[in-house]
């Protein structure tokens, strides 16, 4: 685990309100991968750390994706190149790829999509052909980068690719999915795949394991650490209905 | 700058605080030999899975907390982490808690003589289930019961962790000082609520939690003052120390040491931080030691407060 | 959304609070027509010079004041400002401070049928000089002997301001109900105290602050919450509003209105923008008023938290 | 009084730490006289606005002169042209400027030079002769802009002008003073000339008269405040030993 001080190297925009950062972040780059995410602190800024998956990484260069959700993102988006952060990572135990499944799906909702790139590079280390499968609300709102041997696209309203969800665009004789994206979505594919391994976000103090405030409720009773044990779990071991919904409040006025 | 408060012997005057370090065991890129000591996660006799997410919530300079102590009981804190902290050179002691005053002696009795344990903190801020899970830490008397019956259970240093939202810290500070404990810790989080909009439910799925962090500092200086002026065994000031200087600010309103929770989640090296820049404190003041350090000067009023 | 709360009739369910809005004179920028009513700065029966400076001190997403009820006494304000507030379309509700019981009944029996005066709002965060200058809002007896001193000499709606930092506000706020209150605020600004590194003396002057602002929400909305559980009458949320959201906590945790203090420092223009949300709100989830908005929907388990 | 959504300008340095920055503000830089202030709001930022003395005015550019001392000025420093604050003004009585007096001396010590440029400009539209009387502790710290018939200096070490403080720079005879700086140095200026006009500086809640946060003791008992009544006094009618020597706190982490 490193505590990086990363100046804001680059920036572009993925959809109407998605956004790539890019960080210099040498030691985190050499080390990260795929499903990790790294911890960065503003200052000034909010009391807590932010957590992101690590999108892509190029060279020195980690790059996160995110769009503005409250006070943390809003100034993540503010920085302009130059601009510094401590970035703390990576964090998390990632996916695992095993060559004999021979092919593995990367399905993703909206910004679920942060963790497939990464995804897309090990699973080609790996020896795996990728089918990238990618959902949101709208053709406009779909990110357009993706990297495997095959993608296709879901709309909730069926403006681009399958109307519907992205489980019903996966195709159903996948040997392995690796999923990120809203929890519902999550659930809806354990159902499907017990086996899948998902990347699912929680609430979080730490980052690194000391404050339990992370918990994930296994299937099997009790709850750990989505921080450490985490944030990838196979699919089947979720006790989905104790998981909230949506993660949908910010920090009200300071 | 090694210290004893409370029977225990501290390595730096700064700790880590219950509930933010863990058992000592995961603590990433902290130089450990300035840390003071550390008191581990809260432990109950039992197992207890901890309550449901949502856990945590920030708010303004603060953040709330429901883990429901979540743990895995003592016998496993016993088999997995007393040897372990038996290897360690700086102080641990170990948080505990109860539902009932029984229970707590109980606990005290199965920490006494373990190996790595230097000393207990007996957090009083748990609902007493045989009184309609009023906390302990509310009341002088129940708070007299508990801090009583675990030091009639052990030979470990005591330390009582005081609850913040009462009506008189001063008149619970001394009644767990007459029931013989060894230092106070002040002070513990206090109760808040933040509620969601779209649902009408409280983030934290428990309902209430704990707020800690900088937003509570200035409660928490003064409740430290108050008990450190109510008793004569040392008093450690905990509440939004971020910095040396908000450190400075506890030992300067009478306590002896301090810990230091919320903030290292965000800097995981806040401590280091905070020893040095006690240190450069006192040698730039010209104080000989930590003892040496003036304390606050009174203002000619001492009572409360009209705003 | 005019709204009747504690027999005041409200042009919006947002009051400026006590303290932070002078007695309604020196108002610039705010838009009138949006505020709900206004609470005067508190006033004792005669007048008062106040705590000399440091009087205020910002802290982490909060402050710390200590004004010592400056003001000119009951003689002079009515002089100055009641017959203004007879002039005015909003309601103003006259803040009253006292050292005793009877110093309280004196006040309300002098503001009785004055021109402009909407209601008081009792502070009972105020020491008692007889009882060693213990709050007569930290004891439930003593808060109700003081609202059934008030509520004895005046017809006007009482209000009565609940302190923050007491063992039980349920208990005060059910004694406070039985013995006459017509509403209660909840809540006051919390004890704190913040200490100069330079001089070893606290930054306030006076010694402690009261501690208003964002920092305290969390724990505001909790006892307004317990406060509106326990009684009949309705309750007004106070403690670090900013913004409409903030506000919509308190109203969802039970209160029928809220006010806002310390915000309007920064903003002088918050409360417009608080109205505003709030009616945004109600529209937006298609409610007929603030009465047909939905209350918390209370988690399962409602025992003390346990950290 | 208005609130002034302003962008900054520019900005100049004038020592090792003080900065000038600019801010477009149409409306109160046609309005500020001498010795009125200007209330700040950051956001992302502290609490509370920040109160500035009005330095000097030009066109629609209104400007004020700081160093970072907390955390409110180092945000200030750290603007980028562009970006814009909210600014509440002009508040406060300023300095009164009498054309019977015929000559006036403006005494500032260290950042106390503040609203001396806005006196000079006043003072000479009041047909005044002026002499400026500017000191700090060491050449290099000193403000090296003046306006005015004659300047004097005075440092503490002597390095350029008077060796001493600017009270013993300030030409005995002069017929008014006007000045600002640290509250021990105007006390002393009260001493030898009690009918000088000061302006004086206290912490502040709300800048607009409604929170009795800025008292200043009076001479004649009581307090009021300085932002109202304020915060430029007649320096004989203040009780000097109930203000604090020294204002040098900061709001400590967050
Ligand atoms: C392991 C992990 C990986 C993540 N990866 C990404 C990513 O690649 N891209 C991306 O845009 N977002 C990602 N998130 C979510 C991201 O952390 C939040 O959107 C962000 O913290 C919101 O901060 P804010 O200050 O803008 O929002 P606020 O709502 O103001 O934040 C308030 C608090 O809630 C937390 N929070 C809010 N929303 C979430 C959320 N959805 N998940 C977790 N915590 C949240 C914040 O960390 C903070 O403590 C990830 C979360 C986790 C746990
Ligand atoms: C009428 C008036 C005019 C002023 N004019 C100038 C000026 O022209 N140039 C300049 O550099 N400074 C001036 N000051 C002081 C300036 O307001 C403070 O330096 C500034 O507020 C410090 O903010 P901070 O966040 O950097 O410091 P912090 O110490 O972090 O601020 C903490 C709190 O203390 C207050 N504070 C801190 N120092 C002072 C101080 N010296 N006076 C008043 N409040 C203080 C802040 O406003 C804030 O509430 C003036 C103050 C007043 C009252
Ligand atoms: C996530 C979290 C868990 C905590 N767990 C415990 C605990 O188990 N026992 C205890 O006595 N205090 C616990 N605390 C309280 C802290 O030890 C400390 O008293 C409080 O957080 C105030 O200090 P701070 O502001 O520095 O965090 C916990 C605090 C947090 C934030
Ligand atoms: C400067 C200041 C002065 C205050 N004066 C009074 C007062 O005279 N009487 C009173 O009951 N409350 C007083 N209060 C408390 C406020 O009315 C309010 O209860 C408290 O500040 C919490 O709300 P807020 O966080 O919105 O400011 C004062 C608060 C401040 C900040
Ligand atoms: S976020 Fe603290 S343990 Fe996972
Ligand atoms: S700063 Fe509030 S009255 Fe002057």
């Amino acid at each position: 685990m490193h505590d990086v001080t990363a100046p804001l190297l680059r920036r572009r925009r993925l959809t109407a309100e998605m956004w790539v950062l890019g960080f210099q972040s040498p030691e985190i780059a050499a080390e990260v991968t795929a499903g990790q995410f790294v911890n960065l602190l503003l200052r000034p800024g909010p009391l807590l750390r932010r957590p992101f998956s690590v999108y892509r990484v190029d060279g020195e260069t980690v790059e996160v994706v995110l769009k503005a959700v409250g006070e943390g993102t809003r100034q993540l988006l503010d920085l302009t190149p130059g601009d510094t952060l401590s970035m703390l990572g990576p964090l998390g135990r990632g996916f695992t790829f095993d060559p004999a499944w021979k092919e593995v799906a990367l399905v993703s909702g909206g910004l679920g999509v942060a963790p497939m790139p990464l995804a897309a590079r090990d699973a080609a280390a790996a020896g795996l052909r990728v089918c990238w499968v990618h959902g949101a609300r709208t053709a406009d709102d779909l990110c357009q980068e993706w990297t495997g041997d095959e993608v296709r696209w879901a709309t909730d309203d069926g403006s681009r690719g399958l109307r519907g969800s992205v489980v019903d665009a996966t195709p159903a004789d996948v040997p392995q999915v690796l999923a990120c994206g809203p929890n519902p979505m999550l659930a809806a594919l354990a159902g499907r795949w017990p086996t899948a391994q998902v990347a699912i976000e929680t609430y979080m103090g730490c980052g690194t394991g000391v404050c339990l405030g992370c918990a994930v409720p296994r299937a099997r009773g009790g709850y750990d650490r989505a921080c450490t044990e985490g944030p990838v779990y196979e699919a089947g071991s979720i006790r989905w209905a104790a998981l909230p919904g949506h993660l949908h409040y910010e920090v009200a006025s300071r | 700058m090694t210290l004893e408060v409370g029977r225990v012997q501290l390595r730096t005057p700064v700790m880590a605080a219950s509930g933010t370090f863990g058992y000592g065991t995961e603590v990433p890129l902290l130089d450990r030999s300035r840390l003071g000591g550390m008191v581990s996660k809260g432990i109950f006799l039992h197992p207890r899975p901890g309550t449901p997410p949502v856990r945590i919530v920030e708010t303004p300079s603060g953040m709330l907390n429901a883990i429901g102590l979540q743990g895995p009981g003592v016998d496993a804190l016993l088999r997995d982490y007393s040897p372990q902290w038996a290897e360690w050179d700086f102080p641990v002691l170990v948080n505990i808690n109860a539902e009932t005053v029984d229970e707590y002696g109980e606990l005290a009795a199965r920490l006494d003589g373990a190996p790595g344990v230097a000393g207990l903190e007996v957090n009083i801020s748990c609902p007493n289930v045989s009184q309609g899970g009023m906390l302990f830490g509310k009341d002088a008397r129940l708070a007299a019961a508990v801090t009583g019956a675990v030091r009639r259970r052990t030979a470990l240093p005591v330390w009582v962790k005081l609850t913040p939202a009462v009506t008189d810290i001063a008149e619970i500070a001394r009644a767990c000082e007459d029931a013989g404990a060894d230092a106070l810790c002040a002070v513990n989080t206090f109760v808040g609520m933040s509620i969601d909009l779209h649902t009408r439910r409280p983030r934290i799925a428990f309902g209430t939690g704990g707020l800690s962090g900088p937003a509570i500092r200035p409660m928490a200086v003064h409740l430290a003052h108050q008990a450190a002026k109510a008793v004569r065994i040392p008093v450690v000031g905990i509440g939004g120390i971020t910095t040396a200087s908000d450190a400075l600010e506890f030992l300067i309103a009478g306590c002896r040491a301090v810990q230091v929770g919320t903030a290292t989640f965000a800097e995981p090296r806040a401590i280091e931080s905070v020893v040095e820049g006690i240190e450069r404190y006192v040698s730039d003041n010209g104080y000989e030691d930590l003892d040496a350090l003036p304390r606050l000067v009174e203002p000619e009023s001492e009572a409360a407060p009209a705003t």
